[in-house]
C-alpha cells in the first residue's frame, strides 16, 4: 500500500531524471519511430529536386533563437539538398535576430560541399521595413540590397550577375516564426508569382494550410516532424529525425506520470 | 503526337491576341488617408492564358501622357495605385498581356479623384459599441455618485490576498512580486499595479518586505511610486525601501533566471505573478511551487492562464484581474464601470443569439439578405 | 581554436543552467548573473542601433521641417524620464509616464474594440443548420456551430460579476468553468510539443556540437 | 501643477488615439504609429533608469561583500564586457550583428543564444512536473482538464493513440471506483443505487471508448482544439476586450490613477 501511496509525492528531480533520459538514449542508441513523411514535405523536397542545376533558390530567415529547434533543422536540410544538387543560394532575413543563425547554417553547410560564396551562394542580410523589402524586390533587388552582408555591391559577385528580380529565382524558401510568411505569400507570391515553399514552426505552420490549398505555396514543412521528414527525404538523419523518438516518448511519459500520480492520489484518499 | 498537339495549340492560342479587360472602374480609396486610388476592371474572357494585366494611368485629361502604374497577374481584378497627388483627376486603362502580345479596348476609365477622409465608415460598429459603452458607463457613474447601492461577487483569488500576506508574514519571509513582461502601455500591467498597491499596504501594516523585480524600466518606476504610496497608505513611509523594487533586465528569459534566482535565495513566503505573461510564465510558477511559496497568479494572456492554473494556488482569469481595482478598493466609482460592463455582456450574448439565428434563416431560406448584421459586423 | 574554446563556454553555460533542476548552486549563480547583465547590456545596444538610431538620430537627421521638429517632443518627454536622477526635478519624469500610459489606455480601447470585440463576436454569428453533404456530415457542423456559440456565451456569463451565482446564472457559470477547464487543459496539452522541441534543441547541441557523439 | 498636468497629459494622449481611430485623415491617419515612435524612443530612455537600478544593486552588494557579492561582481563585469564589445563592433563594422562583428560570432552565438535557449528549454522539465503535480481528479472540473490535455497530448504525436485508450480507460475506471465509494456511503437507497449503477456503466463503456480513442484520438484531439477551446477563448476574449475598454476609460477619466502617485 506504502508504495502505491508513494506515487502521489514523487520527487520533482526523479522526473526530470527520466525524462532528460528519454530525450537523451534515442540519440545515443539512435532509436528511431517509422514515419512515411508528410505529402506536404514530399511535395516541398520534389519541387527542389527537379529544379536543373545552377538554379537559384532564395531562402529567407524569419525566425530568432527562440524557435532555432524547430526550424534551424529544416534550414540545414534544405541547404544540403540545395547544394548536393548544385543549386545556388540567396539568403536574407526579416528578423534581425534570427540573421546570425541563417549565416552559421548557410557557412556550415556550404563548407561540408565545397561551395564559394559569391559563386554559389551569397548572404544579403537584413533591411527594415517587410512588406517594402518584399514589394522593391520583385523590380530590383539591388533597389533593396545594393551590397551583401560583407559590404560588397552585388554586381561584383558572379552569381549575382543575371539576378535581378523573382523572375530570376527558381523557388523562394521561407523559414517562419511568426506572420512574416504570410507577407512572402501576399507580396512575392500574389504580385509576382513568386514560387514559394514555407517552413516554419508548429505554431504558426498549420495557418499556411490554406495556402497550399490554392496552390499559393508549393509546399510546407511544419515543427520538427516537417524537418525529420526532410531530413529522412535527403538522407541526412540528424536532430529532428533522431528527435521524433523523444518527442513522442516524452508526451507518453507525461501522460505516465499523470496517471500513476492520480493513482497515488486514490489510494492516499481512500485511506484518508 | 499528343506533345505536338499542345504545342500546336498553345502556339495558335498565344499568336492570337487575348480578349480585353473590360469594364475599368477606378475610383477614390474609401477610409483612407488619401494618396490612393482603387482600380477594378472585368476579367479578359481568355484569362487563362493571360500573363498579366497592365495598369495605366493618364493624369489630368484622358488624352495625357500614358504611364504604367502597375502590373497584376492572371485572374487579379483589382489594384491599388498609390503615392497620387488628392483633388487631382486620373484616368486608367487596363491592357491584357499574353506572353509578347497584348490588347486593351482603348476606352479610359471615367475619372477618380483620390481624396482623404474624415471618417471611418467601415468601423461605425466600432463606434456605436463605444457609444453604447460610454453611455452605460456614464449612466452607473451617475448612479454610483447619488450613492445607489453596488454589489460585487465573490473572487477567491482576490480574497486569498491578505491571507497569502499574512502566512508569509507568519513564516518570516518576504513577498515577491512579479509584474511580468508587460509594458506600461500594456493594459493588464497597470491592473498588476493596482493589485500591487493593495499588497504593499497589507505588507507594511505587517512590516514585511516586498520585493519587486521588474522587466521594463518604466514599470519599474511606476511600480516605485505604487508601492510607495501603499505604504503611505499604511502609514509606514519609513519602512519604504526604493532598492527593493530593482529592474532586471529586458530579456524574457534572463527576467526569468534572474526572478528564479532571487526565489530560491529570498525564498518568498507569498508570490504575487499579476501582469502580462508569456513563456517564462511556468519557469517562474513551477520554481515558486518548489520552494513552497503561496501563490496567486492573474494575466490575460490565454495561452498562459492554463499553466497558472496547473501550477499556482490561485488565478485570475482575464478580466477578473481587471476587475480586481475595484475590487479591492470597493471604491463606488470603479466599482459603477464593473456594472456597466455587465450590461455591455448581456447585451453582446442577446447579439450572438440574434446574430445566430439570423443566420440560421439566411441559410434555410437561402435569402443572402439575412446576413445583414454579420455584414455589418465585419470591419478593419 | 576560437570555435572549440566558444563551444565550451556554450556547454558550460547551458549545464550551467540545467544545473538549476537539481537545485540551486554556484554554477546556476553564476550564469545567472552574467545572464542577467549581459543581456541588459544586449538589448541596451539593441535599443541604440534598432530604435534610439533609427527613430530619433537618423529622423533628426534626414527630415525636415515639421517631421523633424516634432521629434522634439520625444526627446523632451525622453529627458523629463531621466530627470529621476535629479530628485528636485524628478516628479517631471510623471509626465512622460502620464503620456505613455494615455497611449495604453487609448490603444487599449481601440485594440479591445478592433483585435476583440467585433472580430470575436462576428465570428460566432453561425448559422445552426448546415446542409452540407451528407445528412451526418451536416448534422456535425451544425452540432460543432452550437456547441462554438453556446461554449462562447456560458463563458461570458462565467464573467459577470454584479451578481451572485445562484440559480440560472450558477448553472450557466457553472457550464462556462466546464468550457474553461477544457480549453485549458487543451492549450496545455498542445505547448508541450513545441517545449519537447527546445529540450531536444539543447541536448543535440551538448551531444553533437560539443561532445561530437552523434 | 504636479499632479493635473500628467492626469491632463494622459487623457489628452488616450482621446487622441481613441479619435485617430476612426478618422483616416491626416494627421490623425498616422498618429497611431507616430505614438509609438516616440512611446519607443522615451523607453529607450528610460532603460537608462533601469541600468542604473540594477548596477546600483550590485555595486551595494559588492562594495558591502553581503552574500554572494562574487556573483554581483561578475554581473557587472558581464555588464561592461557585453556593452564594451557591442558597441566596438557596432563602430568597427558598422553595426552590431553585421557580418564581421566578432560580437555577433562569439558573444551571440555563444553566449547569448545557448543562455537564452537553455532558460527556455527548461519548460520541457516543468512542464512534466507541473503536470504530474496538478492534473489530479479531485474534482470534476480538474478532471476535464486532466482528460483534455490528455487527449490532445497523445493527439499530437505517433504512437499517441496507441496509449490513449489505456489512459481513458484508467480515467474511467477511476471514475467508478469514485462513484462506488460515494454511493456506498449514501443513505437515501435511489441515490446509491444510481451512484453504484453508474460505476458499473463506467465500468461497461471503458471497451467502447477505449475502442474509439484507439481510432480517433487525433481527431478528438483536433476537435476539442477547434471547437470547445476556441469557444471558451472567444467568452473570455470578450470579457479581457470589455474589462480593457472599462479599465482604459478609467484611466481616461482619471478615476485609475495608481500608477501616477
Amino acid at each position: 500500500m506504502k508504495y502505491i501511496e508513494k506515487l502521489a509525492k514523487i520527487d520533482r528531480r526523479i522526473i526530470y531524471l527520466i525524462l532528460f533520459l528519454t530525450v537523451l538514449l534515442p540519440y545515443l542508441f539512435k532509436i528511431s519511430l517509422p514515419m512515411k513523411p508528410l505529402p506536404e514535405v514530399v511535395q516541398a523536397y520534389r519541387e527542389i529536386d527537379r529544379l536543373p542545376a545552377g538554379s537559384v533558390v532564395m531562402i529567407s530567415i524569419d525566425y530568432d533563437a527562440a524557435s532555432m529547434p524547430e526550424v534551424q533543422p529544416m534550414l540545414y536540410a534544405i541547404l544540403r539538398h540545395c547544394f548536393s544538387k548544385d543549386l545556388k543560394i540567396i539568403m536574407l532575413g526579416h528578423w534581425p535576430l534570427g540573421i546570425p543563425l541563417g549565416i552559421a547554417a548557410l557557412e556550415d553547410v556550404a563548407k561540408e560541399y565545397g561551395k564559394k560564396y559569391g559563386e554559389d551562394y551569397v548572404f544579403l542580410g537584413y533591411r527594415p521595413g517587410v512588406a517594402a523589402v518584399m514589394i522593391n524586390m520583385g523590380k530590383e533587388i539591388r533597389s533593396v540590397f545594393r551590397e551583401d552582408y560583407w559590404g560588397t555591391p552585388l554586381d561584383s559577385l558572379p552569381m549575382m550577375r543575371n539576378v535581378h528580380t523573382y523572375d530570376d529565382i527558381a523557388i523562394l524558401v521561407g523559414f517562419e516564426a511568426g506572420s512574416t510568411g504570410d507577407y512572402w505569400v501576399q507580396y512575392a507570391q500574389a504580385r509576382y508569382n513568386q514560387k514559394i515553399i514555407l517552413g516554419g514552426t508548429a505554431v504558426v505552420a498549420p495557418d499556411w494550410y490554406p495556402y497550399l490549398q490554392s496552390r499559393q505555396i508549393v509546399g510546407l514543412i511544419g515543427g520538427l516532424r516537417g524537418a525529420a521528414d526532410y531530413e529522412n527525404l535527403v538522407h541526412h538523419k540528424a536532430l529532428a529525425y533522431y528527435g521524433m523518438t523523444p518527442q513522442a516518448a516524452v508526451h507518453i511519459l507525461i501522460v505516465i506520470f499523470i496517471i500513476l500520480g492520480n493513482i497515488g492520489y486514490l489510494a492516499l484518499r481512500r485511506r484518508k | 503526337m499528343i506533345e505536338l498537339l499542345r504545342s500546336l495549340t498553345i502556339l495558335v492560342l498565344v499568336s492570337f491576341r487575348p480578349a480585353p479587360a473590360t469594364n475599368v472602374r477606378a475610383y477614390d480609396t474609401p477610409n483612407d488617408a488619401g494618396g490612393s486610388v482603387i482600380i477594378k476592371w472585368d476579367l479578359s474572357k481568355d484569362d487563362s492564358i493571360v500573363t498579366k494585366y497592365e495598369i495605366i494611368r493618364i493624369t489630368g485629361s484622358p488624352d495625357g501622357e500614358r504611364v504604367t502604374a502597375g502590373f497584376v497577374l492572371r485572374g487579379t481584378n483589382s489594384y491599388r495605385d498609390v503615392d497620387l497627388k488628392d483633388g487631382e483627376k486620373y484616368y486608367y486603362m487596363v491592357r491584357t498581356w499574353a506572353d509578347g502580345e497584348y490588347s486593351d479596348s482603348g476606352i479610359t476609365s471615367k475619372p477618380a479623384i483620390p481624396r482623404p477622409q474624415w471618417f471611418h465608415t467601415k468601423r461605425v460598429v466600432a463606434l456605436i459599441i463605444l457609444i453604447v459603452f460610454g453611455f452605460l458607463f456614464f449612466y452607473y457613474l451617475k448612479l454610483a455618485r447619488e450613492g445607489a447601492p453596488l454589489w460585487i461577487r465573490k473572487i477567491a483569488g482576490l480574497e486569498a490576498i491578505d491571507e497569502a500576506v499574512g502566512r508569509s508574514v507568519e513564516m518570516g519571509r518576504p513577498i515577491l512580486y512579479i509584474l511580468g513582461l508587460g509594458f506600461i502601455s500594456d493594459i493588464p500591467t497597470i491592473a498588476g499595479l493596482a493589485i500591487l498597491k493593495r499588497v504593499a499596504r497589507k505588507a507594511a501594516e505587517y512590516e514585511a518586505d516586498i520585493i519587486v523585480p521588474n522587466y521594463d524600466p518604466i514599470v519599474m518606476v511606476a511600480a516605485q511610486e505604487t508601492v510607495k504610496e501603499g505604504y503611505m497608505e499604511a502609514g509606514r513611509p519609513d519602512l519604504f525601501n526604493e532598492s527593493n523594487i530593482m529592474f532586471l533586465t529586458q530579456d524574457q528569459f534572463g527576467y526569468a533566471a534572474g526572478v528564479d534566482g532571487i526565489m530560491v535565495r529570498e525564498k518568498p513566503g507569498a508570490i504575487f505573478l499579476q501582469g502580462l505573461f508569456y513563456a517564462e510564465s511556468l519557469i517562474l510558477a513551477e520554481t515558486g511551487h518548489s520552494i513552497g511559496a503561496i501563490q496567486i497568479s492573474g494575466t490575460t494572456s490565454v495561452t498562459q492562464l492554463p499553466f497558472f492554473i496547473a501550477a499556482t494556488d490561485y488565478t485570475l482569469i482575464g478580466e477578473e484581474m481587471y476587475a480586481a481595482s475595484a475590487y479591492l478598493t470597493r471604491d463606488p466609482l470603479a466599482l459603477s464601470t464593473l456594472k456597466a460592463e455587465d450590461i455591455m455582456k448581456v447585451l453582446f450574448i442577446a447579439l450572438m443569439t440574434v446574430g445566430t439565428i439570423l443566420e440560421t434563416v439566411a441559410l434555410i431560406t437561402g435569402n443572402s439578405g439575412f446576413h445583414f448584421l454579420k455584414n455589418f459586423f465585419s470591419m478593419f | 581554436m576560437a570555435q572549440v574554446f566558444w563551444t565550451w563556454v556554450a556547454a558550460f553555460l547551458t549545464l550551467a543552467i540545467f544545473s538549476f533542476l537539481y537545485k540551486d548552486n554556484p554554477f546556476y549563480k553564476f550564469a545567472e548573473h552574467i545572464y542577467v547583465g549581459s543581456s541588459a547590456a544586449f538589448w541596451f545596444v539593441y535599443l541604440w542601433y534598432f530604435d534610439i538610431k533609427p527613430k530619433l538620430i537618423d529622423g533628426w537627421r534626414y527630415n525636415t521641417g515639421f517631421e523633424k521638429y516634432i521629434l522634439i517632443i520625444p526627446a523632451v518627454l525622453s529627458i523629463f524620464m531621466l530627470m529621476r536622477f535629479i530628485r528636485p526635478l524628478a516628479w517631471l519624469s510623471r509626465w512622460a509616464i502620464a503620456f505613455t500610459v494615455g497611449m495604453a489606455a487609448g490603444l487599449g480601447i481601440t485594440a479591445a474594440l478592433q483585435g476583440y470585440l467585433v472580430p470575436q463576436i462576428q465570428a460566432t454569428f453561425l448559422p445552426l443548420w448546415v446542409s452540407k453533404g451528407s445528412f451526418w456530415h451536416s448534422l456535425g457542423i451544425s452540432i460543432n456551430n452550437f456547441v462554438l456559440v453556446l461554449g462562447t456565451i456560458v463563458t461570458i456569463f462565467y464573467f459577470y460579476f454584479s451578481k451572485e451565482h445562484k440559480g440560472t446564472l450558477g448553472a450557466l457559470s457553472r457550464a462556462g468553468i466546464v468550457f474553461i477547464m477544457v480549453a485549458f487543459g487543451a492549450s496545455f496539452g498542445y505547448t508541450v510539443m513545441a517545449r519537447i522541441s527546445l529540450l531536444i534543441g539543447r541536448v543535440y547541441f551538448l551531444i553533437h556540437d560539443w561532445l561530437h557523439i552523434v | 501643477m504636479k499632479r493635473e498636468v500628467p492626469i491632463a497629459i494622459t487623457f489628452i494622449s488616450g482621446v487622441l488615439l481613441v479619435i485617430a481611430f476612426f478618422i483616416p485623415h491626416e494627421p490623425f491617419g498616422s498618429l497611431e504609429q507616430r505614438f509609438n515612435d516616440w512611446y519607443i524612443i522615451v523607453s529607450g530612455f528610460a532603460l537608462i533608469l533601469g541600468i542604473d537600478s540594477l548596477l546600483l544593486h550590485h555595486w551595494n552588494k559588492v562594495s558591502r561583500r553581503s552574500k554572494d557579492w562574487f556573483h554581483s561582481l561578475s554581473l557587472i563585469i558581464a555588464f561592461f564586457v557585453t556593452l564594451i564589445w557591442g558597441f566596438y563592433s557596432g563602430i568597427k563594422t558598422g553595426h552590431f550583428l553585421s557580418a564581421q562583428s566578432t560580437f555577433r560570432q562569439y558573444f551571440y552565438m555563444y553566449v547569448f543564444v545557448p543562455l537564452q535557449a537553455t532558460m527556455f528549454s527548461l519548460l520541457a522539465f516543468f512542464i512534466a512536473s507541473a503536470a504530474y503535480r496538478a492534473f489530479r481528479a479531485d474534482r470534476f472540473e480538474a478532471a476535464l482538464l486532466l482528460f483534455s490535455a490528455g487527449i490532445v497530448m497523445l493527439g499530437r504525436v505517433p504512437l499517441g493513440n496507441a496509449v490513449a485508450p489505456y489512459m481513458v480507460g484508467l480515467v474511467f475506471l477511476i471514475f467508478a471506483y469514485l462513484l462506488y465509494s460515494d454511493g456506498r456511503k449514501e443513505v437515501d437507497p435511489t441515490r446509491r443505487y444510481l451512484k453504484i449503477g453508474g460505476a458499473v456503466l463506467s465500468l461497461i463503456l471503458i471497451y467502447p471508448v477505449g475502442w474509439f480513442f484507439l481510432h480517433y484520438t487525433a481527431q478528438t484531439a483536433g476537435w476539442i482544439m477547434n471547437i470547445p477551446q476556441l469557444a471558451a477563448k472567444r467568452g473570455i476574449f470578450v470579457g479581457i476586450a470589455l474589462g480593457g475598454i472599462a479599465m482604459s476609460l478609467r484611466i481616461i477619466l482619471g478615476i485609475e490613477k495608481t500608477y501616477l502617485r
